[in-house]
């Protein structure tokens, strides 16, 4: 079951654009994952696919087939929802058997299914209790095994594993991502959260602004963002985003964040004015006397296996830098700040600029 | 507002605006809406016939009846335009009615409220079998008008009643409970404020016990009396359901008829002649639609206003 | 609810002393009337209120004298029949203004608002004439049909079913089920609760009915309870006291039950129906 | 709890149907009549407004009406108060709920006539050439119009005076006359008082516009022009003359010499007059016929009856009745309205209104009821209890006291309470009259332009 996006727009009340121009392709049995901050539309998208809410232009296709004038329910798939949308007044079993039941399925068949998909989920022994007696991450599968136990191809999450703790979303993406791999279903998964999106998806879309801006898998997302949104969006620590300038002498030579940080190219730099982006992980960081530094320090944070250290430039950009093992700093202790290798650049519209060449810095 | 709405942090009630529902709201413009048109009338036909038959045809009728005078029939005859309206306005009569209404609706809100506060404050104390005092504090609310007005008519009645016997018993003067103008206005106060309070300190009552505790702790750290509680925590926090209370006291005291039918027919001498109870006898005793159409409306015009203001208030959810 | 570090056993008695004046206040016309109800008539009539021919033939006269049981009967078949048309129509209405999206649906909203501002009371000249021109005075419909429905408990049902979480609608959207079992499946069951307090509602509000009836029914075949009293009330012209009270304590004895059972839900849905 | 819930969840269709069945059933039963008579009876639903001992008398009327035929069933309903029947009667005529026969008070009569909802009973009574000239002749002008009979009189009073003959003897005062004079009563009044060192007042007169109207009566006054509306539609009041000054400076009089008590208006009032009487606290009082009863049985003194008083130096004209009349409604089958004037011949047979008189203290209405045996026994007894008969049969029916054909009667005394009220309480006399007049005339003005003057 293959999900087509062609030119979707929506519009509300034919003033605000909620979403301009959505195209995107999900092949059969992929984890697509939707991705962006609150408000960018994304569970709007979702619920277009799902044909809750109609599309002001464009084409939904599932199958190949537009069902852009087909309810919700001829579209045969499943959604679970945030809040999991649970029936509080039904048992767990009921509750999965409630869309069988609206289709009209016979009663072995419902019997069958809705054990089997409650096994899948680990709750045939609380199959006779009541959601409120559930705790959070059971009501989750008991969301999961509702879709299991449909026949749907399809499965539409929507953010599924906000409301649970740290620890147990962990365990949840886990076992989502092996249902959605056992049972070779079609997903596409909203959410907020990167990780969840790069750990658990095939294809990312990003979503910001009312656009799609970019569409990949993670890695390629990650290494090869197509602008200062999706760099800032994925990895943790954020990204440094900083000023650069060509030198005016040496079209190879790259000034960045005024003259705090020099870098030569392995080709010439395509605009005058750019802007660079560095991973915390490739800066590098030590200590050096006040004439030679060219930052100082704000503050360290200790993670365990290694230290994030946040800086002042002397232009006064903020950084941020990730450096292995414990290191520490005092406050203000000046800071000589140097650039790895990997480095990407966007232009002043926020595009990346792809250079020919993979390894853009002498190393 | 009382009662925080019990949803977890992950629902989203219908009624929020935030993204989530606003994607749901967009339904509006479903490609169903022809359908949910059709829905429409089947899911709101019988009550919108009902309303319409029953609640807003009588109300033009009514204002078509109180522009004429009514033959002995109940036919409108002759247009008066607001004729009815001026005589009743400059009928000391009617004026009268107006008045002692009035008297009786703000004795029995006011009273209502603080006995239903007392009751309410001293059922909210924790102790032991307290829940048998709130069940039985609230007794009175299972009480229709007319047991009400048989069992204060025998508690009033001049000769045989209990109040005369402790009179008697007790060597005071005997009062002309129903008899007397003043005193039966008091006795059909009485059993108004009765029969209201099992309602009334079940409403506050309630409200009271949602109160944050953690207000009452802090207050009590700090060395605030109970009584300082009581005036600067809990009235204030209640003030919301105190309004709503009063506001339907008020209301439930302009309809009033079923007590008066009952205990004193509006009189001794029209001192208990009550709105209701004259469009009744004007219509039902006289035959007199026309005025009766008349003094409708004005009772009409005075529950819209105070529903008006509940609407207003409650919109506002104005609070302390 | 004031926080209480440790009463002194003097400080409860006192409050315990306090709450039981207060009961004997609230509950002395209870009282004085089902104990003057045990008491022969002449002994009330001589004012020997401490009387000890304490006695259920008054009781006994009041059921088979008077015809409290067919009052009481015509009550509880109007009561129920109202409660039971209130709860269906007014969800349905609710539902239409939650649920479904049609032209006018605010206009109709308000209008509906508009209806509590318009009190029974002063529309009864026409509605009279509408229920007798339908043919149904002195039946029971006509105390029934013009309360089939109500502004205040669609407002209420409407209150609660936007409590309800958008997401179940979208969830039976997706599994197929049309608006008529989305409502009686999912809605009816979800709200179960405010249906309850709506339905106890309904049901004393036509159990106290007083006007409407009197001005509708002409026999005793019709005549609910309250007016059933009244017209006791005439007919004895108040001399047979004993037995009076009889028939009241029969009938406030059941509605005291059913309060007492259903108290929860009065409260609840009074503040969650009309405060919230 | 949960178990009701758990049943109710499971239930909760068939629980639906049956309601929506049953709702259905009866919206259809209603359409339909919901009395049902005996099998091959005509049913005849019969409106009344007698509570009390008197309402066991008449079920005993109808119950033996019942019997002794096969053709008719009457179904009584009672219906409350005289003032609230009235309405009850108008509104839902035309209606399947309405009655076939009612029972109507004297005051409705122009309301009634004035509807046009009733068959006039002289239409049955030409038809069967039923002899009405047993029937007392005040009674029956009291519901006639223009020589044509509305409606049948049936329970019916008179004023009278009651005094008790056993404290007038203890303290050696001469009896007022059989029919007295106002000063006659007044002396009465005063020795009684005086005499008794203060303990017993001398007399009472209800505030009650029935009584001073029969004042008018007995002065052979008119309230109203058009010969009280005998003659035609009155358009005019006259409250404030000569008579009515007279009879209310009677009153002042004894108000201001402290024989009087007063206790007030309405239905307290009487229970308060008639039970200060019993308690030897009252010596007079004016009331209707129909409280014989009561003011005989349990009373240890002699009740003593006198006609009801006029003004010195006036014969006696003779007072109207109070009470009320059988009516037949015009909305009924030709078959049940015959069947009502049945019963109406019933209960004014000789022996029905002699028992009727014996149970309730209603006059007998049939002249033939007087050698009854059961009127005879009742005589032994109480001999008093003629007098209230006598003075209905010596009376001329005239205009005057034939009662009051005029609508809004109920309106008309509620000013003239009013007006009493202010005379009781000291207020100036032709004041309070005039205050009144101007009421009542706007209400006639109002009413007679609302039927377009009954043109």
């Amino acid at each position: 079951m293959s999900i087509s996006l062609r030119n979707v727009r929506k519009d509300y009340d034919s003033q605000t654009e909620v979403l301009k121009d959505v195209s995107a392709d999900v092949q059969t049995g992929e984890f697509f994952v939707i991705v962006g901050p609150s408000g960018c539309g994304k569970s709007t998208l979702l619920r277009m696919i799902a044909g809750l809410t109609p599309i002001t232009d464009g084409d939904v296709l599932i199958n190949d087939k537009v069902v852009n004038d087909l309810p919700p329910k001829a579209r045969k798939l499943t959604m679970v929802f945030q809040n999991y949308a649970l029936y509080p007044f039904q048992t767990v079993w009921d509750n999965v058997a409630f869309g069988l039941k609206a289709r009209k399925l016979n009663q072995s068949d419902i019997q069958h299914r809705v054990d089997h998909a409650l096994e899948m989920v680990n709750l045939t022994e609380f199959s006779k209790r009541k959601p409120r007696e559930l705790s959070g991450g059971q009501r989750q599968r008991v969301a999961l095994a509702r879709a299991v136990a449909s026949d749907a191809e399809i499965c539409l999450m929507d953010e599924p594993l906000s409301n649970l703790d740290a620890q147990l979303r962990i365990k949840m993406r886990q076992e989502i991502y092996n249902l959605q791999r056992k049972l070779g279903l079609t997903l596409i998964y909203v959410t907020h959260d990167q990780v969840e999106a790069m750990t658990m998806a095939d294809h990312i879309m990003v979503l910001n602004d009312q656009h799609v801006q970019q569409i990949g898998t993670p890695s390629d997302i990650y290494q090869h963002p197509a602008n200062e949104f999706v760099a800032q969006f994925f990895g943790t620590p954020q990204i440094n985003i900083l000023p650069a300038k060509r030198s005016s002498e040496n079209d190879h030579l790259l000034t960045i964040a005024s003259d705090d940080i020099e870098i030569a190219l392995n080709e010439a730099v395509p605009v005058a004015e750019l802007r660079v982006g560095v991973r915390p992980d490739q800066l590098r960081v030590s200590r050096t006397d006040s004439v030679e530094s060219n930052a100082v320090v704000k503050n360290t944070e200790f993670l365990g296996d290694e230290t994030i250290v946040y800086a002042t430039l002397n232009s006064g950009d903020n950084i941020r830098a990730v450096i292995s093992g414990q290191v520490s700093f005092r406050a203000y202790e000046p800071i000589k700040v140097t650039i790895g290798s990997n480095l990407l650049f966007f232009n002043n519209q926020g595009q990346r600029i792809a250079l020919s060449k993979e390894e853009v810095v002498h190393a | 507002m009382l009662k925080s709405p019990a949803t977890h942090s992950s629902t989203t009630p219908l009624a929020s605006n935030d993204e989530t529902s606003k994607a749901t709201k967009s339904r509006s413009d479903f490609w169903l809406n022809a359908k949910d048109k059709y829905y429409a009338w089947i899911f709101l036909g019988p009550s919108l016939l009902i309303l319409g038959v029953f609640i807003f045809y009588p109300m033009l009728k009514t204002l078509y009846l109180s522009l004429f005078l009514t033959n002995t029939v109940g036919k409108p005859t002759v247009f008066v335009g607001l004729a009815n309206y001026i005589n009743l306005l400059t009928s000391a009569d009617y004026l009268n009615s107006l008045a002692v209404t009035m008297v009786y609706v703000l004795a029995v809100t006011a009273i209502t409220i603080v006995l239903g506060l007392v009751l309410a404050n001293f059922a909210s104390k924790q102790l032991a079998g307290i829940g048998i005092f709130r069940t039985l504090f609230s007794a009175t609310m299972g009480v229709s008008v007319s047991v009400a007005a048989i069992f204060w008519l025998f508690i009033f009645n001049p000769s045989t009643g209990f109040l005369s016997l402790v009179s008697t018993w007790l060597h005071l003067p005997q009062i002309g409970w129903l008899t007397d103008p003043t005193w039966a206005m008091v006795a059909v106060i009485i059993t108004t404020v009765w029969m209201n309070l099992g309602f009334t300190f079940l409403i506050l009552l309630g409200a009271m016990q949602s109160v944050p505790t953690t207000l009452y702790e802090a207050a009590s750290i700090e060395g605030a009396t109970p009584r300082y509680q009581l005036f600067h925590i809990t009235i204030p926090m209640i003030s919301p359901t105190l309004f709503f209370v009063s506001i339907i006291t008020l209301i439930e005291g302009f309809k009033s008829f079923g007590l008066i039918d009952l205990m004193t027919k509006g009189g001794p001498t029209n001192a208990t002649n009550m709105l209701v109870y004259r469009i009744y006898k004007d219509a039902f005793y006289s035959g007199n639609y026309a005025q009766a159409s008349a003094e409708s409306l004005i009772l009409t015009v005075i529950i819209a206003i105070f529903t008006l203001i509940q609407f207003k208030v409650l919109e506002k959810r104005v609070n302390y | 609810m004031e926080v209480v570090a440790k009463q002194s056993l003097s400080h409860k008695i006192l409050n315990y002393a306090l709450l039981i004046i207060l009961t004997v206040v609230v509950l002395g016309p209870f009282l004085i009337g089902l104990w003057t109800s045990l008491l022969p008539t002449m002994d009330i009539a001589k004012g020997n209120f401490l009387s000890l021919h304490i006695s259920l033939t008054n009781y006994v006269d009041a059921f088979t004298k008077t015809p409290i049981l067919q009052y009481l009967g015509n009550s509880l078949w109007i009561s129920a029949l109202t409660t039971a048309a209130q709860l269906i129509f007014c969800s349905m209405s609710a539902y239409a203004f939650v649920f479904l999206r049609f032209r006018g649906r605010h206009v109709l909203f308000i209008l509906f608002l508009a209806t509590m501002m318009l009190p029974f009371e002063a529309e009864i000249i026409p509605n009279f004439m509408t229920i007798k021109a339908m043919g149904l005075l002195n039946t029971y419909s006509a105390m029934i049909v013009p309360f089939l429905t109500s502004a205040f408990g669609t407002f209420m049902l409407r209150q609660s079913f936007l409590q309800m979480p958008a997401e179940l609608k979208e969830a039976a959207d997706i599994e197929g089920l049309g608006h008529f079992q989305f409502y009686w499946k999912i809605v009816l069951p979800y709200n179960r609760i405010s249906l309850i307090t709506l339905g106890a509602y309904s049901f004393l509000g036509a159990w106290n009915q007083y006007l409407w009836p009197m001005l509708t029914t002409f026999s005793n075949a019709f005549r609910p309870v309250q007016n059933g009293l009244r017209q006791l009330q005439s007919e004895e012209t108040f001399n047979d006291w004993g037995m009076i009270q009889a028939t009241a304590a029969i009938v406030v004895i059941p509605t005291l039950i059913v309060l007492f059972i259903g108290q929860h839900y009065f409260k609840s849905g009074v503040n969650e129906g009309a405060v919230k | 709890m949960k178990k009701i819930l758990a049943f109710l969840r499971a239930h909760i269709l068939p629980v639906i149907a049956i309601v929506v069945v049953a709702l259905g059933a009866v919206v259809y039963t209603s359409a339909h009549n919901q009395v049902s008579a005996k099998p091959g009876r005509t049913k005849i639903v019969f409106w009344n407004e007698m509570g009390g001992p008197a309402e066991v008398a008449l079920d005993q009327m109808v119950d033996k009406f019942n019997k002794s035929q096969t053709k008719y069933e009457v179904i009584p309903q009672y219906q409350g108060a005289y003032d609230e029947a009235v309405q009850k009667i108008i509104q839902s005529h035309g209606s399947s709920a309405s009655p076939a026969l009612f029972q109507s008070f004297d005051i409705s009569t122009a309301q009634m006539m004035h509807s046009k909802y009733t068959t006039p009973v002289q239409k049955f009574i030409d038809a069967d050439h039923y002899n009405v000239s047993d029937i007392s002749p005040v009674a029956r002008s009291f519901y006639s119009n223009k020589g044509k009979q509305l409606a049948m009189p049936f329970n019916t009073s008179q004023p009278v005076l009651y005094y008790n003959a056993t404290l007038l003897k203890k303290y050696h005062i001469t009896p007022p006359a059989k029919s007295p004079s106002y000063s006659d009563v007044t002396r009465v009044a005063e020795q009684l008082y005086k005499r008794s060192g203060h303990k017993v007042k001398g007399m009472t007169m209800e505030i009650y516009g029935w009584l001073m109207e029969e004042a008018l009566a007995n002065a052979k006054t008119s309230l109203v022009n058009n010969g009280d509306g005998h003659t035609g539609n009155p358009t005019k009041i006259n409250l404030n003359n000569p008579t009515t000054k007279n009879y209310l400076k009677w009153i002042r009089t004894n108000i201001k010499s402290g024989d009087f008590v007063n206790y007030g208006s309405g239905a307290s009032a009487e229970t308060n007059e008639i039970a200060a009487f019993l308690a030897g606290k009252l010596g007079i009082f004016v009331q209707s016929s129909a409280y014989i009863g009561q003011l005989t049985t349990g009373n240890k003194d002699k009740l003593g009856i006198s006609y009801f008083p006029h003004p010195d130096g006036k014969k006696a004209n003779g007072v109207g009745i109070g009470g009320a009349a059988l009516w037949i409604s015009n909305d009924k089958p030709k078959k049940v309205q015959k069947g009502a004037f049945e019963f109406i011949k019933y209960a004014l047979r000789p022996d029905s209104q002699a028992n009727w008189q014996k149970a309730t203290g209603y006059l007998a209405l049939n002249s033939k009821s007087q050698s009854q045996p059961a009127l005879k026994s009742l005589y032994a007894k109480q001999p008093e209890a003629r007098v209230p008969g006598e003075q209905l049969a010596a009376a001329k029916p005239n205009n005057t006291n034939s009662g009051i054909l005029m609508e809004g009667m109920q309106l008309t005394r509620e000013l003239e309470e009013t007006s009493m009220e202010t005379v009781y309480d000291g207020g100036s006399i032709s004041k309070a009259l005039s205050t009144a007049n101007q009421g009542m005339n706007a209400n006639l003005k109002t009413t007679n332009r609302a039927n377009h003057d009954y043109q």
